[in-house]
Parts: structure tokens; C-alpha cells; sequence
């Protein structure tokens, strides 16, 4: 069963240096605040794994916070690059970053083969690019029963998967709905999860469209209103587009960039 | 007599001409997504509108700021997961049009949204990566692409295969295995593009008003075949442009 | 874009003499109302396919519909055996059945591989068991990353799945709500289908817990009121219990198999 | 004093002793379903019950006539897909006890739910087949299984392995790659057996009131060991009794 704990304690809990670490969130829900308190408590040698790594993977590469990177996509999303990510690729700064990359597809099944205990995934994907040759993790499988050539990708089972919530109940059974993305089976395939949430609630009616993720499937619930800004939670908040933009001119700059995180990150006091 | 535009919105409006009422389109972000709601708009409100972020049937009342913006899943028949829409939607080729932007695209209409350079390991540009465009030009019945035409990004080859077109020529999606039929139009700023029958190379089939082969051969980095049926576009009527730019003006909202 | 039918003519169109047919339905929903029509319109030479054939395949099976039946658990729920399947397993009235027997795991994997236009899935299961020493369809598929032995079952993909569901609109986009089964994977993993509804309706408001089948993934929709009898809709009938019960009686002798069947399907209007 | 109860009765209140606050339960329909939800409403309100129909955290407020009721999905936490069960939520080893009835069980508590007689194609009688049990049967951390013993149903060898117990002894679920530790407890209406831990074989551990391990024994088609620590299970309850009536009353309801 689920235990609800502020987030330092869930972070300090659920990520460790040198852990492979998924925050997910497909433009919806993406889990600023825990990203935060992690480069608060110093994490170190992470592998990040997103499908859409955004800003708080430009600030977790920034910070210094990653080894390495297993993606599909990674820019901010309506605006361009991501700065520190780019920096780190193009220039090893401030340490060099090691990529995995993928294509949407293939992470998706990544994740579902990892959330239905399965050491791979079976798609039709890859065929043609020059994503094969740049990783062993995507290799051709045959049919037993048609000889077909198909793809598979190895599963991931993270360490440690933190998403964003709209609210949980008592027991830690957590609520979702609005764009859904890949956050279930990114928590069902990690060893550990934490959810940060909007609120906590005596008892959850059900809500169109809905994922629950049951209390027993789960790890850590911590609260963190408005924990997904300037990313969104449908029905609690909205999207800061102008964020997005700014996050531009502010990550452009090394200088720049380390003297807005030290502001609003790390002299910030962690969600409650 | 039609209004003044810009060669981006003649652009848009030529994307959006490409869908038509029960056409079932997979949405990329940035161009194709306006131009496929221009059309949802005008000639195509029964376009039916799939965002990889899981919105199936999605008919947002504005421009959606991405593909994860919350007016998709309000407006959408249904929000299924990332894996589903992936899986059960695309991969099985149930999608009419994969409408896909690009960095660069090259002479067989293979498209680099990864890396500028050579080395991969070593890159001028670190691009964005591929997102869903790999499967989406693998397994939608057609593809539509949209992007500016420049030297830069209509290049010979493409430094990195990140979504096949027709590979190196004719065959080559058959022997991959690829389901779909490849890009069927490459729609630019100058004109028109389509895959030449025979030798699956992009030739210009349409120059919009105001542009000439010549301009879209100068912006081309390889001797850019031109159909000996060279049209020209018609231009965006006031329709199109009115309901684009009230589209447009919805972006700051 | 899903065409709406009547029921007879639904039928006609989407059902064929030595057609595979998916009729699915895990206790809630199933199709009892399109399984008379087929058997009023006399197809013949069926391979009948679905997880838990229970009644409706009872009496297709009984009427001399069906040749071969793929499947996982064939009983009257809660209340015992299907007569008309065990006579034909056992005796070969009114004609041979043949079997292709999985478990439930394996079925719906199939199931999902078919909707996912694969030749197969990968799952664990049968291992140790005596099932995969009665088909080729279960085989051993090794990890390409791991090296671990796994198990392939082949894809479903079916000639026509028939389902019901609670409602349409008049786009033909079908709402089903309540326990879900399999059907959205069998409806997409069928070249055509046929979806019976309890009723069409302007628009369809969300429901909580909800599968919506958009009407360019289906092909035809029927309006069949109480279309799932004996069975049930959740929010429009409540499951006949005791017809259950009382089919257990009628299904064990042939003749009064026979006589029930002519008086309550065959002379039977079928449904507007 | 204790109420007159029957058999029957004992065997459901012994086998929902099985359960706990916080187990995580995937329940087969019958007497595991009736077990499982007096446990809810005796001992353990906060037993999590996952049924094969999709649904997670049933509550019913009556006994499920069948596994897919629809009280069950009214009542759960979450309604899921049925590949799903199976593939997030049973096959990763999430759930902590398989709950199962059986046709014929064996010596190594392999279950039979198929056929019986040993020509699978020619049977002498046809079995309903294997449902969710073979995968229940290996993935749960273990399995309780719950049926009456007669001759006819403990048998020395099952005539076919629907779904693995301990195959043919010790070590082979490890060799077979199953995930959980297999059947921990047999209940039936005599009393309770569990494997013996050297020779995985079942053995009689525990004697119902009135039954005695020589009636045990005579309703087993093998030589049944019986533990040099038997036990008598504790009678049902006055409350335990008065639930499990006032459940099975709800069945016609």
C-alpha cells in the first residue's frame, strides 16, 4: 500500500545517485516540483528516462544531475531547442550525456513490456532509419508461426518513476484524467514510484476518462499543489505557454541559467 | 480578387487542401496541426484529427498550443494512453494521413529530425529526435509533409534517416516491409512536391502564385526535377485565409 | 465511417458461411440478439471464437453453426456445463466440433496482438501445462536481449467481430461502459465488424470507466433493445439469472433443445 | 457455545481465514469468491479482490453470481480491460493470492479443469477449461485452492495439468521459470493440506472439527501423508457463520 509523505521524504525515499529515474508527463501533468526537490537534494548519475524530456530534464541535465538519457523526443514542445540538453550533447556541459533514443513508439512499448513483467516488446518500428545502428537495445525478432521479421526493444524497469496527479484518497489511491500519456505503465513497470498530487481527497468519484492506479501498486503519494507547473493539471490548472517561452532566453545562457535556477529552485523552499 | 498573404500561410492553406470529410489524420505539432484544423475548418469538418498524445477525434475550438494541450482531450471522442494510440491506432494502418513536419528531407523524401552533421556521436545540431514520425511514416496509408524549402533543409541526402520516405528509390518500401505508401506530397513555401512514379525522386508538380521553378530549384539542394505539368496553385480564397488567421490569432489567447 | 444496419441486414453484410467470428461479451454484453439472427439466417461451417463461449455459442453450436470453436473456458456460468458443447466434443451431434483450446491470458493476447496489426504476442503463461501439447499455437519465443524462453500465441484476426454495446450516435461512434472485456480488441482486430446497440442517441455524453469505438474503426452498427438478454447492459437490464439456470434443463436433451430453440428463436420477428 | 454449521460452511470460513488486511487476491468464481468476500466482511474489510473481469477493488456488497457482475464493476476501484488484468496486474507478480477451485487436484496439487479421462480428444467428459487458472497458478506469490475431497477429485495423477501446482515434485516450478511459490493450502471440507516441504507433496495439516484424518484419507486417490503436527482448525465463528448465511442469502436476491 501506497504511503503519503511530504515530498522531501518521498524524494529522499524513492531516488538515489546512480539511479535510472522516469518523470513522466506527455505535455500534461509533467512533475515539476519533484524535479525540483531532486536537484534540491543533490541526486547524482542518473540515467533519465522520458519519452519528452522538457524543461525539468533541461534543468535536471543543467544541474549536473544526469549521466544519461533515454528519450524519443526532446525539445520544447511549440517554442525549439533545449538549451542544456544541447549543451550537454554538443559540448559535454557540464558533464557529458549519454544517449539512448528511441522513437515514441518503441518507448511506449519499452514501458508496457516493463508494466506487464515482460523483458521485451514486439512493434513494427525502426525499419529503414538510422536509429538501429546507434544502440543495441533495438533488434529484430521472427514470428514462430508466419517467420515475419518484426522489432523488439527491451523493456524498462526503472529504479524509481515520479508522475504528477490530480489527487489521491487516504489509502493512496491515485486519480488521473485528461491526457493520459504513458504515466500508468511507466509506474506499474518502476521498482519504486512516487506520485505527486493536487490534493488529497476523503474519497474519489469517478471522473470520465479516468486512470486510477490502485493504492497497492503504488509506493510514495506526496501532496504538491501545483506541482506540474508551468505544465498543466486538467481541472486544477493551466498551461504557462509564456513559461515555455521565456524557459528559451533563460536556458540559452550558462550564467543565465545557473543564476535562475539558484533563485527559483534552489533558494525555493520545497512544496509543503 | 483574393487578399494578400504570405507564402507561409499559402503554405497552410495547400496542407489543409489535402484533407478531405472522413479523412483519418495523424497530427504532428507546429504546421501540420494548423493546417489540419484549417482544414477542419473549412472544406473538412468531418476530418477526424488523432494526436499522439491519445486525443482521437479531436476537434479543439482553437489552436492547440501542443500536441498534449489540454483542448485535445476536451474535445476528443476519446483519450486513449500513448501505448494505445501507437499501438492499437497507428501501427495496424488504420490511419488515412500522417501529417509530419521536418528539419530536412531529402531527394527520396526521407526526413532527419535527429541531427545535423554527420556524426551522430558528434553533432553540429542536436535536432529534437524522432518522436512518432518513424512509424508514422512507416504505417499511415499516405504521408503529407509540410516545411519551409530551403538549400538547408532540402537536402541530397539527409545527414540521419530518423522516418523513411522512399529510402534510396523505387522498391525500397516494399523490401523494408513498410505498410503505407510513403509521402504522397511535400508541400513547401515555392510550390508543390510529389514523388515522381518511376523514380520515386520529389519533383515540383505546382509553384504557388508569385513563385517559379526557378525559386524553388534555387532552394533545393539537389537538381530539382519539375513535372512537365507544372500547375500553379490556386490561391487561398478568403475563406481560407480568414478562418486561418482567426486561427492563428487564437495562438496568444 | 461505420454504416447504421438493421440487424438482419447487418448480419447478411458482415457474416458469411465458413467465416471466423469473435462474438465477445464477458458476462455483461453479450451479443444474444445477433447470435439468433445468425442462426436464422442458417450460416454454416463457423469457426466460432472467444473466451468464455457460454450460452449463445451453446445454442449456435446445437443449431449446426459452427465447425471449430477457439476458446478458453466454455461453461454456463455459475450454474455448470453447456450441454449442446459437451455433446458435440463427446458425441459429435449434431456434427464434429473441433478445438482449439487456450487459456484465458493467451486469448486475450491474441486478441491484442490482432488489434495491434502483429503476427503474435509474447506471453508467460501455459508453461508446464498440457494445453501446448493440443495446438501449434502456443510456441517458445526467446528474448533477443535476455535470452529468456517465453511464450508466442498468433494473432486473432478475425473475419467479423459482433459485439453489443449500450449506445451509438448517429456518426456511429459506439459507448460501451461497465465491465469491458476483450471486445474493443476484437471489434479492432476484425477485418469487419457489427456493433448491436440498445439504443442510437444524439450525442454521447461521457461516461465514467467508458471504452468509445469511433465510428472509422467499426462497420456496422444495429439498434437491438435488449439485444444482450439474458445477459445484461449495465444501466439498461439486469441479467436474467434465472434464465441460466432454467438453460440447463432445456440444453441437455437434444429434442427439447430443438423445440425450444424453433419457438423462441426461429419463429422468433428478429429484432427492429 | 458454536452453531451447528456444515461441511461446506467450514470449508469457506477455513479457506477466508486465508486471507489478510491488505492482500492483494485474485478471486475465481465460486467457493473462492464466497471465501474471499467473508473474509471482506469478517476479518480483513481492507483484502483487496481483484476478479478476472477487469475489475480491481471490488466491494460487493452481495455475492457475485458470476465474475463478471456487474456489482463488481460498480463497486471496484477501477474497471480495467481484460488483457490488461492479465497482463498488468497478474503477469508481473503483483498480486500476493491466487484464489482457485479445481476439477481434480493431485498429489502435487496440479489442478485439472479440462478434461477428464485421459484421451483429450475422445474425453469422458468435457470440463469447462482452463480460464485465468494456469496463469493465476503460476503468477500469484502463492495460491490457495478451495474443493471438496472425494476419490473422484483427489487423484494420484490429474488427468490433464491445467494449471501447474508443483508438476512432479520438488524444483520443478524453478526449472519450469514459474514466478510465484505455488498452491500453499488446499481447504476442503475435511480439512486443510499444504505441501510438504521436502517432497512438495500435500499433506493433511490440519482436521475439521468432526472429520478425522482416517475420513480424509478415504476420500483421497492417494496415499495421503498426514503432518505428525495435525491440527483442528477452529469451528467457524458465530459471526463468521452469521456472515457467510447472510452472503449466500444475497445469491437468489
Amino acid at each position: 500500500m501506497a504511503e503519503i509523505v511530504s515530498l522531501p521524504e518521498g524524494i529522499a525515499a524513492a531516488v538515489h545517485d546512480g539511479d535510472t529515474l522516469v518523470m513522466e508527463g506527455f505535455t500534461h501533468l509533467i512533475p515539476f516540483a519533484a524535479g525540483h526537490e531532486i536537484i534540491r537534494q543533490g541526486r547524482r548519475d542518473l540515467t533519465l528516462v522520458r519519452m519528452t524530456p522538457d524543461l525539468v530534464y533541461d534543468q535536471l541535465i543543467g544541474m549536473g544531475c544526469a549521466s544519461k538519457l533515454i528519450f524519443s523526443w526532446g525539445g520544447n514542445p511549440g517554442v525549439g531547442s533545449l538549451h542544456r540538453f544541447r549543451d550537454a550533447v554538443e559540448n559535454a556541459w557540464p558533464l557529458p550525456l549519454e544517449l539512448e533514443e528511441h522513437s515514441h513508439a518503441g518507448m511506449a512499448n519499452r514501458y508496457l513490456a516493463g508494466a506487464s513483467g515482460l523483458p521485451f516488446a514486439v512493434l513494427r518500428g525502426y525499419v529503414g532509419t538510422d536509429l538501429p545502428a546507434q544502440t543495441d537495445t533495438i533488434r529484430p525478432i521472427t514470428c514462430p508461426f508466419t517467420g515475419e521479421v518484426l522489432t523488439a526493444v527491451p523493456a524498462l524497469s526503472p529504479d524509481v518513476t515520479i508522475i504528477h496527479a490530480q489527487r489521491a484518497d487516504r489509502k493512496g489511491n491515485v486519480q488521473m484524467w485528461g491526457i493520459l500519456g504513458v504515466q500508468k505503465e511507466a509506474v506499474l513497470a518502476a521498482k519504486r514510484s512516487l506520485i505527486t498530487v493536487e490534493e488529497i481527497v476523503d474519497s474519489l468519484d469517478h471522473k470520465p476518462q479516468e486512470v486510477v492506479l490502485p493504492s497497492f501498486a503504488t509506493t510514495y503519494v506526496a501532496v504538491a499543489p501545483g506541482g506540474s507547473h508551468p505544465s498543466y493539471a486538467q481541472g486544477y490548472s493551466l498551461r504557462d505557454n509564456g513559461f515555455y517561452t521565456e524557459w528559451d532566453a533563460i536556458s540559452k545562457d550558462r550564467d543565465t541559467f545557473l543564476r535562475w535556477m539558484d533563485e527559483n529552485v534552489m533558494r525555493r523552499a520545497p512544496a509543503a | 480578387m483574393t487578399a494578400a498573404y504570405t507564402a507561409d500561410e499559402m503554405m497552410t492553406v495547400a496542407a489543409a487542401r489535402q484533407l478531405h470529410n472522413g479523412t483519418v489524420c495523424f497530427v504532428g505539432i507546429g504546421l501540420p496541426s494548423t493546417a489540419a484544423n484549417l482544414a477542419r475548418f473549412t472544406r473538412a469538418p468531418d476530418v477526424v484529427l488523432i494526436y499522439e498524445s491519445g486525443t482521437l477525434g479531436a476537434k479543439p475550438d482553437r489552436l492547440p498550443l501542443s500536441i498534449g494541450d489540454g483542448i485535445l482531450a476536451e474535445t476528443a471522442d476519446v483519450v486513449v494512453s500513448v501505448p494505445e494510440v501507437f499501438n492499437y491506432w497507428l501501427q495496424p494502418g488504420r490511419i488515412d494521413v500522417g501529417f509530419l513536419s521536418a528539419a530536412q528531407i531529402d531527394r527520396y523524401a526521407n526526413i532527419n529530425t535527429t541531427v545535423i552533421g554527420t556524426d551522430y556521436r558528434n553533432p553540429k545540431v542536436r535536432l529534437p529526435g524522432a518522436g512518432g514520425a518513424p512509424e508514422i511514416a512507416a504505417s499511415c496509408r499516405e504521408v503529407v509533409v509540410v516545411l519551409r524549402q530551403t538549400p538547408r533543409t532540402f537536402v541530397d541526402r539527409v545527414d540521419f534517416i530518423t522516418s523513411v520516405g522512399f529510402g534510396r528509390g523505387p522498391g525500397d518500401r516494399r523490401r523494408l516491409g513498410l505498410s503505407g505508401s510513403g509521402p504522397r506530397v511535400v508541400i513547401t513555401d515555392f510550390g508543390i512536391l510529389s514523388p515522381d512514379p518511376e523514380t520515386c525522386e520529389l519533383t515540383l508538380v505546382s509553384v504557388h502564385p508569385g513563385s517559379t521553378a526557378e525559386d524553388a530549384r534555387a532552394a533545393t539542394g539537389w537538381p530539382l526535377g519539375v513535372s512537365t505539368d507544372l500547375a500553379t496553385t490556386d490561391p487561398p480564397t478568403d475563406e481560407e485565409l480568414d478562418v486561418l488567421r482567426r486561427l492563428e490569432a487564437t495562438k496568444g489567447a
